[in-house]
């Protein structure tokens, strides 16, 4: 698995180069935020605002409203959290076309409780007007530009930083509203989003090995949640669905596909693996992602609750599956 | 102003758009029983100022008689309009007007007609469902700009503006009407520091100073008093006027100080009807208790109007 | 129906007296909040604040940690949007004992979009540590404090004021994580909260006229949310259940109905209504209900998709259908 | 100080808790290959003093060596701590200290180590899995008592408690520690303004005024100058000393004003370590870019302790 240093510094620069209406504001974690270098490249399109986070919401308010594009860099708690009315009323309710580009997403930090946005996701998907997509890998972190750009309002980013894993080949962009999928099987689906996809794959290998077909979904769109694969591949499945996502089960991924199912009336399972309602502490990521069940193990053992089938994998069988970028396979229909 | 302004002077102009101000408000809280009183009478002349005086708007765009609500903004909303089409196009050359204490927004519909941007019957529509014209004023509500009725966000809008402006080289201004409860929030104080900081110089604020608040008067040593001076220490110019006084409030609006600049109009919340004052300190909002006492303000309003 | 004028004015007063550990805190709302008779009676127990709301957190947050119970009395919006960081980690990541009493949930005020709270219930559930209560009626006003007070933790009380509706004896207080059947009938389960309950009362006859058979339930607790009631009446209807919430249909009841419904694969249907992903604007009560869909013709609107028949009722049948206080009918099992 | 303290002198001691302080963190940096560095050398003093000569403390009530995390706070997590409990008992007598620029936690460990309340080894479960000696500190780890790492919120929460123990007649104070970059979130001066209008006398505020914060220096002229008069502004008093003198500290930090007091600690970020200016402006946090970087510090360090 290729592993890409900081892919947003580079990309970023290179994308913005011919969009002068793109501006950047920072809220005093220009470089914690990979935008150090962007704003050296950029110094006229670049506003190095105070740690004053509700007045930045208001700035770029006005500057998208001057027609400006702001691009607002900083951690997520600092996006959803301390300026929430600020968000929903001068950004949300006038659909103006703010980015939030929002780093350290649930436990990807040891930060500690302070920093770690593990409900960002359900806060964001309950604000009207608002998209919410989630970058995976190095390819997501490229092409979710494009994404947020092309959309008429604002735009939530759960982004990753630092050395982000390539798993999607770099001619298979971030589409809006469109489901991957990574393996097929018959028994289950798993649906993961950002860092627990690659905990997946790596469970993939040993599950089909056991005799267990999972078909994977990975999503980078948590709304809109309209893909109709999401719910072909559930009615199809064997066992039903489990969720595996890096933030609370309560308003996530776990919930928009509840909703989808309950909607539709389905009648299987939905397991939903996440942070069981709690907020985490400061460790390593692995630590934290073993802690609170984000990691394979915990998907395996979520397979065979669901499956109630023992699988005889071990740890030292996931450690050693070899991760590898995936095309996403073909779906079941054309869609 | 000692001496009656004479004839043709903008004094005359102005104090009447004022003064009708106050009695149209007056008018429309007894037919509806109840309103935003303290607010017209304290903020008359700054709405008047502001829009005869200070403000360089082009013709108002919008239609005289406003539209219905047409929904929220949204990009499957085509059919959404801006309550600042009432200001007239945005253009260079320009100013801008930011309403921030959205719950004013009765006050800013009466300026509006007696300016002839908004028809009279428009204020038939407040709160009114189905129209725009709302009791606390959004951003499609005649004269509203952008949405400020969680209080104190729109200094901050408003400084994201002018510093756009500022960069694309418009030379109007940025003009933003806050009342004196906005600097209790946070937000304010941040807005402010970075105004200075970023040199927002065309960002130009007219704080009504009523000394009123919804739980009763704002505490004058600990917050009236020294509310200039925190201004001032956070970079921003500011000066205290009498804001019943036009040519006080002609003076102070029209510096230029190379900051961002705040003119503190120090005004009387029962300016016109000293009636009121008995309702002291609790002067928010007025709501007649008896059939006794709505007849005195009919009484009042009549010497008003004559 | 009695309608009880300003229920919590006197209750609060009369239930605070023996508590002097209950203090109360405003933020230039105390009228509004119907606390300025309890300032009134227990000054000394009253803190007074400025328009400040995160401010009013941290305070209240210090004097939970000295052993008071702080009673926020304010608008929802300015609880949960203006303080959220303050509110999640000056308050709910320690889990101290504050309560939020919010007033004007949904669309219960003309004040428009800045002062409706469509998505508080959302945002609460996300929220680690939180209790969401919601009150319905008199009675539930006057009984919420005991649950609210009882409770180890924060928790987010959606308050009414002004003319409350009495739909509840007043020997049936509200009980945490309890559901009250309101009707029962074979076809539909119809669960309702806060202000939407009075409208599916009124709606229940006229159905049953029609020959539709309703389980109404009516929620008073948003989290936690296990009441085994809930899915055994979901699973025994005919058509499957319909949530009516004055909210976003995005993360609150509904939501919460698809998450249990989903984990137990239930294959029934759900109809999600209420705010359709939209903020809405200042109007009269009953005009925004209708213009939402939050009233007794939404709902039977909702019957007649889920059902997929024509009933006949018309409006002035809902207009004419009177409601009375109900008992909580017996549950099928002892819970 | 110009002359030597005597043998014996309070100052003595606190200065050579202090330099301890620097010394220590700076091992500690050298051993993880980084760390919050500048924090320790601006606020070593600040520090010192709190915990040798101003604050009144009982005597720890936690283990020497910190526990290991045991969970959230939480109605279904009985076996959860409060860090607090490093600062002793509370009590009516006993001052508080509540810690708000959580990134310092390296220092305020330090500073506990130093001063017997914790082990020596504590520190080697800084930043460790599943240790309370978390890099941001959260009220589980030594010495915090309430949860700041979303900066700017410990005045508020700091306010809550002094005017409960004034309530109650306490008699201790309420001791918070602040970084300056905290001054520019909003919630500060709602604090402060409440804290003065609710004459929190028992409230006492010392500040890091290092200068510096994540990007940089912090702004001089439209920031860290005008900080101690915007303080005075909102209501409180404020005083600026120079962070690294003892006595001047002990007399600000002593000083009675009937108000909420807020001591401005001017300091170095460099203090002690001339070396680590080439850094300059980014100070925030050091991680050394080369082994032969690294041996310059090594070298710096030896000669700091020998
Ligand atoms: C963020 C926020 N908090 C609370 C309110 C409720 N509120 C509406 S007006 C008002 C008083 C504000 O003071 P001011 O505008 O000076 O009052 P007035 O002079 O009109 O009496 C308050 C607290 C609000 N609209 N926004
Ligand atoms: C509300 C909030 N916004 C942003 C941050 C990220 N952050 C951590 S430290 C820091 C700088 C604060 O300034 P200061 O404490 O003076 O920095 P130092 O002197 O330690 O360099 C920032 C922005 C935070 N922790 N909390
Ligand atoms: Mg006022
Ligand atoms: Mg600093």
């Amino acid at each position: 698995m290729e592993i890409v240093k900081r892919p947003h510094v580079e990309n970023f620069i290179e994308w913005a180069k011919d969009k002068p209406e793109v501006v950047v504001l920072t809220a005093d974690l220009t470089n914690s935020s990979e935008v150090g270098k962007w704003r050296d490249t950029y110094p006229d399109r670049f506003f190095g605002m105070s740690m004053a986070e509700q007045n930045v919401m208001g700035f770029a308010s006005g500057l998208a409203r001057e027609g400006y594009v702001p691009y607002i860099h900083t951690f997520a708690v600092f996006i959803y959290r301390r300026p929430y009315d600020q968000l929903a009323m001068s950004i949300a309710y006038p659909n103006l076309p703010v980015k939030f580009i929002a780093f350290l997403p649930g436990i990807t930090t040891p930060g500690g409780v302070t920093h770690q946005a593990i409900e960002d996701v359900s806060i964001m998907r309950a604000t009207p007007n608002v998209t919410v997509v989630e970058t995976g890998d190095a390819t997501e972190v490229e092409s979710v530009l494009d994404v947020a750009h092309a959309i008429d309002g604002p735009v939530y980013v759960r982004m990753l930083r630092g050395e982000v894993p390539r798993l999607f080949p770099k001619d298979e962009p971030m589409k809006l509203d469109e489901v991957r999928m990574l393996s097929d099987g018959d028994d289950l689906v798993v649906m993961t989003a950002g860092i627990t996809t690659e905990e997946a794959m790596r469970a993939s290998k040993p599950l089909a090995d056991a005799g267990v077909g999972i078909r994977h979904l990975h999503v980078s769109t948590h709304k809109p949640f309209n893909d109709p694969f999401i719910l072909e591949s559930i009615e199809r499945s064997r066992y039903g669905v489990i969720t595996h996502e890096n933030h609370t089960i309560i308003g996530g991924l776990g919930s928009a596909v509840a909703e989808v199912m309950a909607e539709a009336g389905v009648g299987k399972k939905l397991l939903r693996l996440g942070l069981r309602d709690t907020y985490a502490h400061g460790a390593s990521r692995a630590y934290l992602m073993k802690e609170y069940g984000l990691d394979a193990a915990a998907l395996v053992a979520g397979v065979e609750q669901l499956t109630g089938k023992a699988t005889g994998i071990t740890e030292s069988d996931l450690a050693e599956a070899r991760v590898e970028a995936t095309h996403s396979l073909a779906k079941a229909e054309a869609l | 102003m000692t001496n009656p302004a004479p004839v043709g002077d903008w004094r005359v102009t102005t104090q009447s758009v004022a003064d009708r101000i106050r009695t149209r408000v007056l008018d429309h809280v007894l037919r509806n029983n109840g309103g935003y009183m303290s607010q017209a009478l304290s903020s008359a002349e700054i709405f008047a100022m502001l829009y005869t005086r200070i403000m360089n708007l082009g013709e108002s765009t919008a239609p005289l008689v406003p539209r219905p609500f047409s929904g929220v903004p949204g990009s499957d909303n085509p059919d959404f309009f801006n309550g600042g089409e009432y200001n007239g196009p945005k253009s260079p050359e320009y100013d801008r007007f930011i309403f921030s204490p959205a719950h004013y927004a009765l006050v800013l519909y009466t300026t509006l007609i007696e300016v002839g941007r908004l028809a009279e019957n428009g204020l038939e529509q407040f709160d009114a469902d189905g129209s725009t014209v709302e009791m606390i004023g959004a951003e499609h509500s005649p004269g509203v700009e952008t949405t400020t009725g969680s209080l104190s966000q729109a200094l901050s809008q408003a400084a994201g503006i002018a510093i756009a402006r500022k960069r694309r080289g418009d030379t109007g201004k940025v003009w933003v009407m806050m009342s004196d409860g906005e600097f209790q929030e946070g937000q304010i104080w941040e807005a402010m520091s970075e105004a200075a900081k970023f040199d927002l110089d065309n960002l130009k604020v007219i704080v009504d100073v009523n000394g009123q608040q919804c739980d009763g008067c704002l505490d004058a040593e600990n917050y009236v008093d020294p509310l200039t001076g925190r201004i001032q220490a956070f970079g921003a110019s500011a000066i205290e006027v009498d804001g019943h006084d036009l040519d006080a409030l002609d003076a102070a609006m029209s510096m230029e100080t190379g900051k961002p600049h705040f003119v503190m109009a120090l005004t009387n919340p029962t300016r016109g009807l000293p009636l009121f004052e008995e309702r002291a300190p609790l002067l928010h909002y007025l709501r007649f208790v008896s059939n006794e006492e709505k007849a005195l303000y009919e009484a009042a309003y009549e010497e008003m109007v004559n």
